[in-house]
């Protein structure tokens, strides 16, 4: 390894000269400092890879020819090597993209940006606790210069608070040094930690101001707020700078002198990183601008690595490797993304900003495939070992706030409403995209390295990436292509699978394959639906092929994360994500944890212990939109691209249902999950919750209308039909689950695509803007008709079945009360879809929808083939149930039972074929009977409604059946009135709210944050007395 | 422990290091002038500066230089504590450059046209 | 034991001197002051047998840094009669510093 | 009001941490193992007779470095901030009173004094106390008496820049010089150690001491400049 020394020899040659060279021109001072700072990142990389892969030790380095204790040592080990290859890469590509103002600003500016980079390499390098104290003035001095470079008042602003709040931690530091020197005799950091000297109250207040100091420049709440303000108002690039390279010079500098700290000292670290975390979190909860909102995420970020470091040290969480894995994770998550997303603050909305942009943001959150996802994986998975309940609950709903905030910001950049006033459009987007490239290799790696190895687990993202590339070309090439990757996919996944997951397969990959196919309705590349939708539906196949809980959760947030995008993608789309993706990340959150708890969702899984169930089977209801937590559904359904609402409605709800499924399975496969089974009330309390969601989906869908929504909620409710009937949990009740969700998947599918079809050629979504459609399209009229006869339940398709089948086990098993609120329920279902029928296809048509035709072939094709796939299975059940009740095998409570086509309950019998003949036979006869009897039909015409002098404008006026169902608001409206809308709008409120108020202490007077500075060291001095 | 063994034990450098860095940061804390904001710094460096030279601080020892006339080898056993004496030369430098940059921020708000009192730069906040 | 005394008084004549520049309305005072604070704490470094800080803090931490200080008050009141004198805007006026 | 309660209690708490320690800690009676250690051996292994010198210049060299580098990034700073520019018209000086020619006559001699004396200064600082920061601030203090005296001058800026950037170039490479021809970066050895007491001794800590010197008045001159507001 080469002597770090003669780095710095270097870096300080070539500054000290830049003032000379510069008068040869400032190209020559750019290129030479470039090539300086490229130096560093070579050698932290070869550092790096000596230790890693080339069999190297960790080495001191001595200086002026002398050891320790008489000179001061370097060291370069594991963690060194890594920050410093870290700081170096973000400062170089910092400093690029800051190379048009270099160019313009006086020398100073580069000589500092220099400075302020060796000062940081310095304070990762040095053993020495007075040589440390050097480099963090280096650091800070050069930071000092450096904000001020390009003359922006607010940085000047800012960095004046910047020097009081250093000036006050250098004092603290230098107090702290050198009394740690009085009582040990060393300034070696080793040899002071080996030292009997710290052992007493008087060593531990001297470890104390050092460690003090070190946490100010950490930026910790409520001590930040000149931090705050410095990201917010300095260049981008310097904000970069400062978040990522500084925050992880400083972050190691904590790390190094963790042998001086004693128990109290690592509670203070713990809880003033855990405060700092979720303390910046919800203040940045509030926050607009973006710069600062970052500043805020930034403080949390530090804050959490923080935590993590102390925590280690505390409950023994995992030792080295586990920080390595955990803390350097989140740290390198963040300096990476939050670097690239400070200098993406500063350029135009394009394509490429929001890409990045979006990438960046993810990783920041910690979704996969990114570094953070898998330190948050360990971090949680440790803390769950230790029982740390309080700190997981804390480190999770901070997360979510963040993931809320970040995502918004997000949101308004993708959807081009970016602050037009901090834009520099020329600017480049090389350094952000590198930084986005690193991030997603470092995932990639780390992902490998935490034994996630199964390729097809990752297709998602590579099918993402490939189509990504694509992107420029027609819809009609990706589509085909995305088609075939997923039936590779199938191909390649299926066969190893079980029944349940094969028939699920048939679902998620086939839907998913439907859907890819009718996005060809439209010409045109459709930038972002193929990559998004493809990875989508591989992500739920990675679902089914998990056989761990970590790769069952990468493919469960893999799913969510793909789904936001979709989602975000809509027109107006921009909301709904957003609580789309916080209600997601929330149940997965809480998926989570019952997967770490021991909640096995995958073939050969042991049942963990009932909590672990119990949370595992609330993330996943709050994916399935269960009634209370629902609050995302019908906006995710209604504001996604079209032929997305019925890829999420058909296809991805089912898998929830099928987490739902493989949870009760791992349940039943030991004695004690039986057990907690047969206590009864879980189950009948889920089974209420189906029942409730199912019928407050049919209630909140009456009232639509907009067509979309009416089919969210319609899904909403059908989606509690399942969930009661597996809460049944016997041989009826999994029959009927697994009949109504493929079920479901058919009819919804139809609904989706048939509606898809009449949206595009109509132009709107309102009902009461249609109106006699039937002779204009008359193949999607045909379509609605049979999914939503599937639907109600009604012979002869197979709905009836379902309905039957519901009713059966729900008698059989005694739930009375049960079965008839599933009646009313139904009843009120087949209000809404009566209107289905009635309002756009039937009555008058519209005169602006006389040019209107049939819906394009992309669309009718998969539609029909869905019509055939349910008159089939109508007319047969027993292609259906057969594999059902074989997968379901042999339940307690075999009650179903074919002979031939007829399956018989105790409470009857159902032939599905039978029903299909007579039916026909009866529509058939009176087909014949209106055609002999009914021949002097005639068509009525148009109604021309002629208004005196105006034009009315309101639907109620020009649509007879505008809200058609508002008589029954009397009798119902009181349930629809939105309770969990209420709800959780109060408890955001009340997030922000308070976030709101933790804000009001950054008061923007340097004075201030010096007095919480201060305020802050005693108050931790006068904790630490107590612990 | 009577008074006086209590006032032999305290080393009177440091406790007046002790005091004059509470009185700088007493001046950082409620003094809004950004002048006065440098001066009390000053203050507050001098003050540490004596704190980490009272730890170095041997009753009845001489500066740490061989003179010619002194024998090397037992001219160590009256000499002070040299180190904390290098590390204050290293402090009192960069108490200097952190002054003068300080100073230059201060021109630089002032010739902005925000005046003198910190108070008028606090634009950026919540 | 006299070198201690010394050092009290020292110290005594310190603080009055470091209060004294916080308080004092005047910055060149304050200035000063503080100028004389890092002075008499060069007589403390030469009693304690540190000549080479006492030398440091003499030259750059009353000497300079003075200096430094008187410079930048000299520059902050000229600044401040020219905005009183020149009511016309300056041409790189600053549009930021605006109230 | 409740702010300056908030600043007396946030002081009170200050001094609570503070003054314990600095009472527990009272006063050594013997210099620890470290201390003694380098006053033993600075004498014998550099022949310097100021141990303090040796332990700036040598065994912690590289804070020095440091150091030097931290006034560095503060003038640079300093500079960037002050410039003629940046500074709008409070800048551009109406011409100032002339100094009298006494005063004149009487800093040019003075001047060459002051330069010989920092010069002095710093080649001795392995001998008597002082080193190249005293010696730097003396140099400093010569330019800044040229500047009272003739307030129209204008420094030899561009001479400046290069005694700056060259000494601090000269400190590298001495420092280099250690790595290649003694035992480690900024060792001292790299020239002849000569006899304890002797002006040519010590090895490389007067050449050291000396670009140190050069470089800080350099430094503080330029501060000063900066300060007087000539910077374009």
């Amino acid at each position: 390894m080469v002597n770090p020394l003669y780095l710095f020899a270097a870096s300080l040659g070539v500054a000290f000269l830049l003032p000379l060279v510069d008068k040869l021109g400032r190209k020559l001072s750019l290129a030479l400092a470039y090539l300086t700072l490229a130096a560093w990142l070579a050698a932290g990389l070869s550092y790096l890879w000596a230790l890693s892969f080339g069999g190297a030790q960790a080495t001191l380095f001595g200086t002026a020819g002398f050891e320790a204790p008489l000179a001061i040592m370097l060291r370069v080990g594991l963690a060194e090597a890594a920050g410093l290859s870290a700081l170096s890469l973000v400062g170089l590509l910092a400093a690029i993209s800051m190379r048009n103002k270099l160019r313009d600003s006086p020398i100073g500016g580069l000589m500092t940006l220099l400075m302020a980079l060796m000062g940081m390499s310095g304070i990762v390098l040095t053993r020495d606790l007075f040589n440390l104290f050097v480099f963090l003035e280096i650091s800070s001095i050069a930071s000092y210069g450096l904000i001020a470079y390009d003359d922006r008042k607010a940085a000047l602003r800012a960095g004046f608070k910047y020097m009081i709040a250093g000036g006050i931690a250098s004092a603290l530091y230098l107090i702290g040094v050198v009394y740690i020197y009085r009582f040990t005799g060393q300034l070696n950091l080793d040899l002071a930690a080996s030292s009997p000297g710290l052992a007493g109250a008087a060593g531990s207040a001297a470890v104390f101001f050092l460690l003090a100091a070190l946490l100010v420049e950490l930026k910790p709440f409520p001590a930040n707020g000149w931090a705050i303000d410095v990201y917010h108002a300095a260049d981008p690039g310097v904000a970069g700078i400062l978040s990522g390279a500084s925050a992880t010079a400083l972050m190691l500098a904590l790390w190094k002198i963790l042998p001086l700290l004693g128990p109290a000292h690592l509670s203070l670290v713990a809880g003033s990183g855990l405060l700092s975390f979720v303390a910046g979190n919800l203040a940045g909860a509030r926050q607009g601008n973006a710069r600062r909102m970052l500043g805020y995420s930034s403080v949390a970020q530090l804050g959490l690595v923080m935590a993590v470091i102390a925590l280690n040290e505390l409950y023994g969480l995992g030792g080295e490797g586990f920080v390595y894995l955990t803390a350097g994770g989140l740290l390198l998550n963040h300096l990476l993304a939050k670097t690239g997303l400070f200098l993406i603050t500063e350029k135009a909305p394009s394509g490429g900003t929001t890409a990045l942009g979006g990438l960046l943001a993810l990783a920041l959150v910690g979704l996969p495939p990114f570094p953070g996802f898998w330190a948050k994986w360990s971090l949680v998975q440790a803390l769950v070992a230790k029982g740390q309940w309080a700190i997981i609950a804390l480190i999770l709903a901070a997360s979510l706030v963040e993931a809320f905030y970040v995502l918004r910001w997000f949101g308004s950049l993708a959807k081009g409403k970016a602050d037009e006033s901090q834009l520099e459009p020329r600017a480049s987007l090389f350094a952000p995209a590198l930084l986005a490239l690193a991030l997603t290799g470092f995932g990639v790696l780390s992902g490998w390295n935490a034994g996630l190895r199964e390729p097809l687990l990752w297709a998602p993202f590579a099918l993402a990436v490939l189509l990504y590339i694509l992107d420029r070309l027609s819809v009609f090439v990706k589509a085909p292509l995305a088609i075939a990757a997923v039936a590779a996919f199938g191909y390649l996944a299926t066969p190893g699978l079980d029944g349940l997951r094969q028939f699920f397969a048939l679902m998620l990959l086939g839907g998913g394959a439907l859907f890819l196919l009718s996005a060809m309705r439209k010409a045109g590349p459709r930038r972002g639906l193929m990559p998004l939708l493809g990875a989508a539906t591989l992500s739920l196949g990675a679902v089914l092929l998990a056989d761990s809980a970590l790769s069952f959760f990468f493919a469960w947030e893999a799913m969510t994360l793909f789904s936001y995008l979709l989602v975000l993608r809509g027109k107006e789309g921009e909301k709904p994500a957003l609580s789309y993706l916080s209600f997601g990340l929330g149940g997965a959150f809480l998926l989570m944890l019952g997967l770490l708890g021991g909640a096995g969702l995958w073939p050969g899984a042991p049942a963990g212990p009932a909590w672990a169930l119990a949370l595992a089977a609330a993330g996943i209801l709050v994916k399935l939109g269960a009634l209370g937590v629902h609050v995302w559904l019908p906006g995710a359904y209604a504001e996604a691209d079209d032929e997305v609402s019925g890829f999420l409605s058909a296809s991805m709800s089912k898998a929830g249902i099928f987490a739902l499924i493989a949870l009760m399975a791992a349940l039943s496969l030991v004695p004690a999950g039986r057990e907690a089974l047969n206590q009864g009330w879980a189950l009948r309390g889920l089974g209420w919750l189906g029942l409730a969601t199912a019928l407050f989906g049919a209630l909140y869908a009456i009232y639509q209308e907009d067509i979309k929504k009416t089919l969210a909620w319609s899904s909403m409710g059908q989606l509690g039909y399942v969930v009661l009937a597996l809460a049944i949990n016997d041989q009826a009740g999994w029959t009927t689950a697994l009949y109504l969700a493929l079920n479901h998947f058919l009819y919804k599918g139809m609904l989706f695509l048939a509606i898809a079809g009449v949206v595009q050629r109509v132009g709107t979504r309102n009902m009461y803007e249609m109106g006699g459609l039937i002779k204009k399209m008359p193949f999607s009229f045909l379509s609605v008709l049979m999914a939503i006869i599937a639907l109600s339940g009604v012979p002869p398709l197979s709905g009836f079945g379902g309905k039957w089948l519901l009713y059966s086990s729900l008698i059989n098993k005694g739930w009375y009360l049960e079965a008839a609120v599933a009646f009313f329920a139904s009843a009120v279902a087949f209000l809404y879809l009566y209107r289905l029928i009635h309002s756009i296809f039937l009555g008058q048509p519209k005169p602006s929808q006389a040019l209107v035709k049939e819906a394009p072939l992309a669309l009718t094709l998969p539609q029909g083939f869905l019509m055939a796939i349910l008159l089939a299975v109508s007319a047969f059940p027993r292609l259906m149930l057969d594999p059902i009740m074989a997968i379901v095998g042999n339940r307690s409570g075999t009650i179903l039972a074919f002979e031939g086509g007829r399956l018989s309950s105790p409470l009857g019998y159902w032939n599905g074929t039978l029903s299909m003949v007579v039916t026909a036979a009866v529509f058939g006869l009176c087909f014949v009977w209106m055609m002999v009897n009914l021949h002097n039909t005639q068509s009525v015409k148009q109604f021309n409604i002629v208004y005196a002098a105006e034009r009315p404008h309101t639907p109620a006026t020009t649509h007879y059946a505008f809200a058609f169902f508002e008589p029954y608001r009397k009798a119902l409206g009181f349930l629809t009135r939105e309770r969990a809308e209420r709800f959780w709008e109060s408890a955001g409120g009340g997030v922000s709210a308070l976030g709101g108020a933790l804000r009001r202490l950054y008061t923007g007077n340097g004075q201030t944050y010096a007095l919480h500075i201060v305020l802050y060291v005693a108050i931790l001095y006068l904790i630490m007395g107590v612990l | 422990m009577n008074a006086l063994e209590f006032l032999a034990g305290i080393n009177p450098v440091a406790a007046s290091g002790a005091a004059l860095v509470l009185v700088g940061l007493w001046g950082v804390l409620a003094r809004p002038n950004l002048f006065k904001i440098a001066i009390a710094f000053t203050v507050l460096e001098t003050g540490v500066n004596l704190v980490i030279l009272s730890v170095g601080y041997i009753r009845g020892r001489t500066a740490p230089i061989l003179d010619a006339a002194s024998d090397a080898a037992t001219a160590s056993a009256r000499m002070t504590d040299p180190v904390p004496q290098a590390l204050v030369l290293t402090a009192i430098v960069i108490g200097l450059a952190v002054t003068a940059l300080m100073l230059s921020y201060a021109l630089r708000l002032k010739a902005a046209g925000g005046g003198s009192s910190i108070e008028a730069y606090g634009e950026e906040k919540w | 034991m006299w070198t201690d005394v010394a050092i009290i008084i020292a110290g005594l004549v310190m603080l009055a001197a470091g209060i004294g520049a916080i308080v004092a309305k005047s910055l060149l005072v304050s200035i000063i002051l503080a100028g004389g604070v890092s002075l008499v704490a060069s007589l403390v470094f030469l009693l304690i047998g540190a000549p080479d800080v006492a030398m440091t803090e003499a030259a750059i931490g009353s000497g300079l840094t003075t200096v430094v200080f008187l410079y930048a008050l000299a520059r902050s009141k000229q600044a401040d009669k020219e905005d009183s004198d020149e009511s016309a805007e300056h041409p790189d006026a600053e549009k930021a510093g605006a109230p | 009001m409740m702010r300056k309660v908030l600043v007396f209690l946030a002081l009170i708490g200050f001094a609570f941490a503070l003054l314990p320690l600095a009472y527990r800690a009272g006063v050594a009676d013997e210099p620890n193992a470290l201390a003694t250690a380098y006053l033993e051996r600075a004498p014998a292994e550099l022949a310097t007779a100021n141990v303090v010198t040796a332990i700036v210049v040598s065994y912690r060299g590289f804070d020095t470095l440091g150091e030097v580098a931290v006034l560095f990034a503060a003038t640079a700073g300093v500079g960037a901030l002050l410039t003629k520019k940046r500074l709008g018209s409070a800048g551009a000086r109406a011409p100032r009173k002339e100094a009298t020619e006494v005063l004149g006559t009487a800093a040019r001699l003075l001047t060459s004094l002051l330069a010989l004396f920092g010069v002095y200064i710093f080649t001795h600082g392995h001998l008597t106390p002082g080193g190249g920061f005293q010696g730097g601030v003396v140099i400093a203090t010569a330019v800044l008496l040229n500047i009272l005296a003739r307030p129209q001058s204008h420094l030899a800026h561009g001479l400046m820049t290069a005694v700056e950037s060259l000494s601090g170039a000269a400190y590298v490479a001495l420092g280099l010089l250690g790595a290649f021809l003694a035992w480690g970066f900024l060792d001292p050895r790299a020239l002849p150690l000569g006899e304890l007491g002797k002006l040519v001794s010590a090895g490389a800590i007067p050449l050291i001491y000396s670009v140190v010197g050069l470089k800080v008045g350099a430094e503080l001159s330029g501060i000063l400049e900066a300060l007087k507001g000539d910077r374009e």
